[in-house]
């Protein structure tokens, strides 16, 4: 445990909220967590928020930050991980192989919604899968990108979209979808959540964030080590 | 027309039943009598709490039987206290408003009713930057092009100069005798206009029917002097146009002589009613000379009614017409009159209006 | 700062998007502006709440809703698809959440114009013949044409920019639902991607401008022949 | 004050140049003769294309100069043709408006003005609901109520019965000549209220002032005769009140001889002005005898103007006044009448309406 | 579907929120309105187009556009910050961010009522005495009443609804920040939460009903003593 344990004030990946809140009550002093896209959070740090702690969902926006020397220097760390997985409505089928020709047929005309390609972390990991097993440019006309990583799974949670690509963390707590394939990992770059102090009062709450209690709580809401 | 009434608004009640012939009816009424209110029942704008209104043997309304027919359906074309324009359209499209309702056949000359309204040079204003009385003359001018089936007016001609009131009281008698036969509802305050142009005259007070009949008997009422106002009571006469002169005047007969009048516009024969006010006539013992007034007629005096103040109210047995001569109680006695008493009434040919001489 | 195809492309989407919408919503909202301001009803109170939810709701509250009800599988989007009209994924559904969201700027707009009207000059156009739908179309709609400007005006600049809802309803599908503040906003989420979401910004701007003038330009016709030069 | 104005809109131009006393100044004119643009123009509501005004010796406004005082400081009440009332204020709170602007002091008796407005039973209304007549009785009260420096009214009292009217004029009076001794500026169609009220009267023709002068020049003025109408034409006179008698009458003195009329309103020794209209005066070569005619004064024919038609105007010298009559050419010939001739004047007691009596 | 503290909060903010931006904005949106009604000047068009931007552009980009200016970095945010005013990241700032995606919606409503006023009854109290200003306050205003009212709930259920631009401008720190709007999107975030959310949607549907109801109320009130029990 930290000796030192000022109050800080976290901006996270919406993502990684009941985790975080779980985290955030093993944390001896106050902690202000403040949720949002990646791509927000980092132009508000930017902008000079009021942040200790930076939690983010994707590399790109944590080496934006860093390129900007905002982040203390050294701290960076990966806290979490993730899983990509494939979900189709309640009583879709498992899909042995995934492939352009699978997916069409599994998508049987319909959309496969995944987070928007370049903004949403969860999108971009998608393509570079979809791109990695050649069923980039043939799904391309059946794409529904979106805002957010939940609002792919809602697609298909309400049956709008037969399948959508989203975290396994995510695919855990609903009921009205389930995984027809997981991701493997090798087929894209590994989903990390890059966090970093902003400053020295953040240092304390990273070292949470690394300890073991913590990975504890992240595998119990789905997240990888 | 018949109609019963009742209204009631928070310190006012209307209760009446008033019938109308064919022609036209008069409304005659303090401010507040509730005149407005009752144009606005038979236009079909207000739900009286009852009312039954029946037009020609048809029913327009009747709160009994929940009948209310629509204010577009009776076409009663209004011409209200205030003029209501269409502030979007120009005074031509004013105008022309309501003639595409107009039932096929039934047309008012168009340029005739603007000729006479003087809206000729106002055609692509809009209406406000019009004076009040244009403004009011477009709302008469548009209630007429919508040819409708009556006409009601509120005031029409309130804001308007005496000359353009003399231009369009006659139209509205051709109105109401000419091939359209149109009935009219007129609400004034002017007992000239009203006596120029009403058949039958209802005379509202607080709400309720104070007098209503037939014009000429309701104005020779002496009772009514006091409802109609002390200096617009008189009488109305019928006289024939016999001869128009070489000096300008024209000759009348009437059941007890010949009356002499400037120019009167109706060909020989025609039968007019002229309004004479009873504080226009006087009377002498003996026949006057050498005095100015051309028209001495040989009268009996039928009844002698004192009003309140120092004038009396002589109604005058003229050949079977009456005629009322209203005097001071003072000459009354000077001259002796009594019921009975043979004398003369002295008219001034220039005392009979224009306006008061309708068709 | 330079403008893509994929920036034209949502330009020429929005416009399609936000013409529809106003074209739809404004007689939908006339109506309904008309109901409130003219008449009582059971439920009068409930409708003019309706209307104001969306702005009361937070946008992807309002999309997720729409989906939701509109969804192939919900009753109401499949009875809409058996008719032919699909709205999920389609610039229908951006029309629809175009729409929903402008609604009650719409209605308030038209909603003040007509409360304005003195239903006195109503009752002289109806003493001339003109049946309801003749003092309807011949007066009040003249009457109150600024209003119903205004209001497409409101209707036209919150279409062109909604994101919340129609992100969440109909996703981000480049041609079909991927309008100016989708593309705007999909910019922005990339690092560095400012410059080019700047240009559409100004681009959008540009848009609604020239929307705004144009409608003031016509107000202003209107309310010359309606107030008279003075 | 001293007014000079030029206005242009498109198809009407206002181009005139008056002067009007203390006292009331009628404005007299046809529809759209530019009467409410210029009561405009006063108030400070309209900016003229030039314009000049000057009260009391101060300069209100001046083109020239680019001098234009604001509408709220010049203080000038206004009754617009059209009411004006604040819709949100009931009719007591738009009565109270102006008070508060008052100059300290100067105050009008409030129940006063309720009372002879027949506003009383009204004052919690919403002026929505009131009638015609009645909107335009609020509007008549606001004005004087707010103490103003100067009355500016536009057909005040165009939608009221006349007894109501009867009831006003006298009031309107009384702010002229009483401790208040406000001007007055009077835009009327009625002559019978202009005679009554106006000191000065100034005729309007399509922008242009066609008379202006003292009342009693102008309506006395054989020439002006066409200007105000046939039919309201008339001389204007002075007479002492010298006694109220027992009958009702009034014995009242002139110049050339005394005047029975009824009841006048005013303390012996007051002087009124009396209108009398030229169709209300006959002439008589001898005196009639055993006629209802109270008023028979002995007369010099001073000017015969034959006009257009059948009549003639013929101007009498009552003692040193000039009195008009009107008759018609016949009878000038019948009786043999030219300049010089006596002859007697003959007017009916009640010919003259307590209306056209001012003081 | 239970309420926790969170949400509790989250109301109460943004109740605050909205409050101080209704009260600071009404007036504001009034001047802006008479100006756009009453006056001609050089750069109107601008200013009327100015004030419908917040309409036309992403809340996002509103929102970012709100960060340049006001963060405590920016030259605009430092000069407020010295004199003790700091917006980004402060109740405060979603104060900023409600009245500017209000704006649009109060200029409307209240310049429809003003463009409506006939100038003919002002001219009316001006005879009597009274001056620009007595007239404005004692005519024109009452006689508006109705239409500030209208802007007024605008705004107020704006400021209740608006996410996109304050969770840009000020984050989302509960307590400080965290509206309705963006505890509900918070909630959203989560698979499972959409119970969470659509209880606190319920919480935010109800309070601005109860605002369209009072408002509807006294506009009855106000509308009754203008056009009288007829
Ligand atoms: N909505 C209302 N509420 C209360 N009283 C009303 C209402 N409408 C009319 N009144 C009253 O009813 C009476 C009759 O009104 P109406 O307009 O019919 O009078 P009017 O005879 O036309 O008078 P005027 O000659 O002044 O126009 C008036 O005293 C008026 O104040
Ligand atoms: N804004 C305007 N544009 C064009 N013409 C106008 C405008 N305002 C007034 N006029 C014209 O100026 C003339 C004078 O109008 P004004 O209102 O002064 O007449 P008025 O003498 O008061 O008439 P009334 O007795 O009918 O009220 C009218 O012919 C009118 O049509
Ligand atoms: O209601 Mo929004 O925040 O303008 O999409
Ligand atoms: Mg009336
Ligand atoms: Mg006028």
């Amino acid at each position: 445990q930290p000796v030192n344990s000022p109050p800080v004030t976290v901006f996270a990946a919406a993502s990684l909220r009941d985790a975080l809140s779980e985290i955030a009550t093993k944390y001896p002093a106050e902690v202000t967590l403040s949720f949002a896209g990646s791509g927000t959070l980092a132009r508000q740090i930017d902008a000079g928020a009021p942040a200790d702690v930076v939690i983010l969902a994707h590399r790109d926006w944590s080496a934006w930050l860093s390129q900007r020397g905002l982040i203390l220097n050294g701290t960076q760390t990966e806290i979490a991980g993730g899983r990509l997985v494939l979900v189709g409505a309640a009583d879709a089928p498992d899909l042995s192989v995934a492939n352009a020709d699978t997916l069409l047929a599994a998508l049987d005309g319909g959309r496969l919604a995944i987070g928007q390609r370049d903004g949403v972390p969860a999108g971009a990991y998608a393509r570079e899968w979809l791109t990695d097993i050649d069923a980039w440019d043939t799904l391309l006309p059946q794409l529904a990108e979106t805002d957010s990583v939940r609002a792919a799974l809602a697609l298909v949670a309400v049956g709008a979209a037969p399948l959508g690509v989203v975290y396994a963390s995510d695919a855990v707590a609903e009921a009205r979808v389930r995984v027809v394939y997981t991701v493997p990992d090798e087929s894209h770059s590994a989903i990390r959540y890059p966090a970093a102090a902003v400053t020295e009062a953040g240092r304390p709450f990273l070292t949470l964030l690394s300890s073991p209690a913590a990975a504890a709580i992240f595998a119990k809401y789905g997240f990888t080590p | 027309m018949k109609l019963r009434l009742k209204h009631k608004f928070a310190g006012f009640t209307l209760d009446l039943d008033l019938e109308a012939g064919s022609g036209i009816t008069a409304l005659f009424g303090r401010s507040g009598a509730g005149k407005s209110t009752i144009i606005n029942a038979i236009a079909g704008l207000l739900r009286p709490d009852e009312g039954y209104l029946e037009v020609d043997g048809t029913v327009l309304m009747d709160t009994t039987r929940g009948l209310h027919m629509p204010p577009h359906k009776r076409r009663f074309g209004t011409v209200f206290q205030d003029a209501r324009l269409f502030a979007h359209l120009t005074v031509a499209q004013n105008l022309d408003f309501g003639t595409r309702y107009a039932p096929r056949g039934t047309s008012v000359p168009r340029a005739e009713v603007i000729d006479l309204l003087g809206l000729a040079g106002l055609l692509d204003r809009a209406p406000n930057t019009l004076s009040g009385g244009e403004k009011q003359r477009t709302a008469l001018g548009r209630a007429l092009l919508s040819a409708p089936r009556m006409l009601l007016m509120d005031e029409p001609l309130a804001s308007l100069d005496s000359a353009r009131k003399h231009e369009i009281l006659p139209y509205l008698e051709h109105l109401r005798d000419g091939p359209l036969n149109l009935p009219i509802l007129y609400v004034s305050h002017a007992v000239d206009e009203i006596t120029r142009l009403a058949d039958t005259l209802i005379v509202i007070k607080k709400g309720h029917i104070a007098a209503q009949g037939p014009l000429r008997d309701v104005m020779s009422d002496p009772a009514a002097v006091p409802l109609i106002g002390v200096r617009e009571a008189g009488s109305v006469i019928e006289a024939t146009v016999q001869s128009h002169d070489a000096d300008g005047l024209s000759t009348l007969r009437l059941r007890g002589g010949n009356l002499v009048l400037p120019g009167v516009m109706a060909a020989v024969g025609t039968t007019l009613r002229l309004r004479i006010k009873a504080q226009d006539v006087m009377i002498a013992r003996t026949r006057p000379e050498g005095i100015s007034a051309l028209n001495i007629l040989a009268a009996r005096i039928i009844g002698i009614h004192a009003g309140a103040g120092p004038g009396a109210a002589v109604t005058l047995d003229v050949g079977g017409e009456q005629i009322l001569a209203r005097i001071t109680g003072r000459a009354v006695s000077a001259l002796g009159l009594e019921v009975g008493t043979s004398c003369f009434a002295v008219l001034k040919s220039t005392a009979i209006a224009q306006s008061s001489i309708g068709r | 700062m330079t403008l893509d195809a994929v920036a034209w492309e949502a330009l020429r989407l929005s416009l399609w998007v936000a013409l529809w919408a106003t074209i739809i919503a404004v007689p939908l909202a006339l109506w309904v502006a008309w109901l409130l301001a003219r008449k009582e009803f059971y439920g009068k109170s409930l409708l003019n709440a309706l209307v104001h939810l969306p702005l009361v709701l937070p946008p992807v509250v309002t999309g997720y809703v729409l989906l939701v009800i509109f969804s192939p599988n919900a009753p109401v989007g499949a009875t809409l698809a058996a008719v032919g009209l699909t709205l999920a994924f389609k610039w229908t559904g951006a029309v629809l959440a175009a729409i929903v969201m402008g609604f009650p700027l719409m209605v308030r707009a038209m909603r003040l114009a007509i409360e304005a009207v003195d239903p006195r000059i109503e009752d002289a156009a109806a003493t001339l013949g003109a049946s309801r739908v003749g003092v309807f179309t011949r007066v009040t709609l003249p009457l109150i044409a600024p209003g119903i400007l205004a209001g497409a005006v409101m209707g036209f600049a919150k279409a062109m920019g909604e994101f919340g809802a129609t992100i969440t309803f109909v996703a981000n599908i480049p041609g079909q639902t991927q309008t100016l503040p989708i593309a705007i906003w999909t910019a922005l989420q990339i690092p560095g991607g400012e410059g080019k979401a700047a240009a559409m910004a100004l681009l959008s701007c540009a848009v609604a401008l020239g929307a705004v003038f144009l409608s003031e330009g016509l107000a202003r016709r209107v309310a010359v022949r309606i107030s008279g030069a003075s």
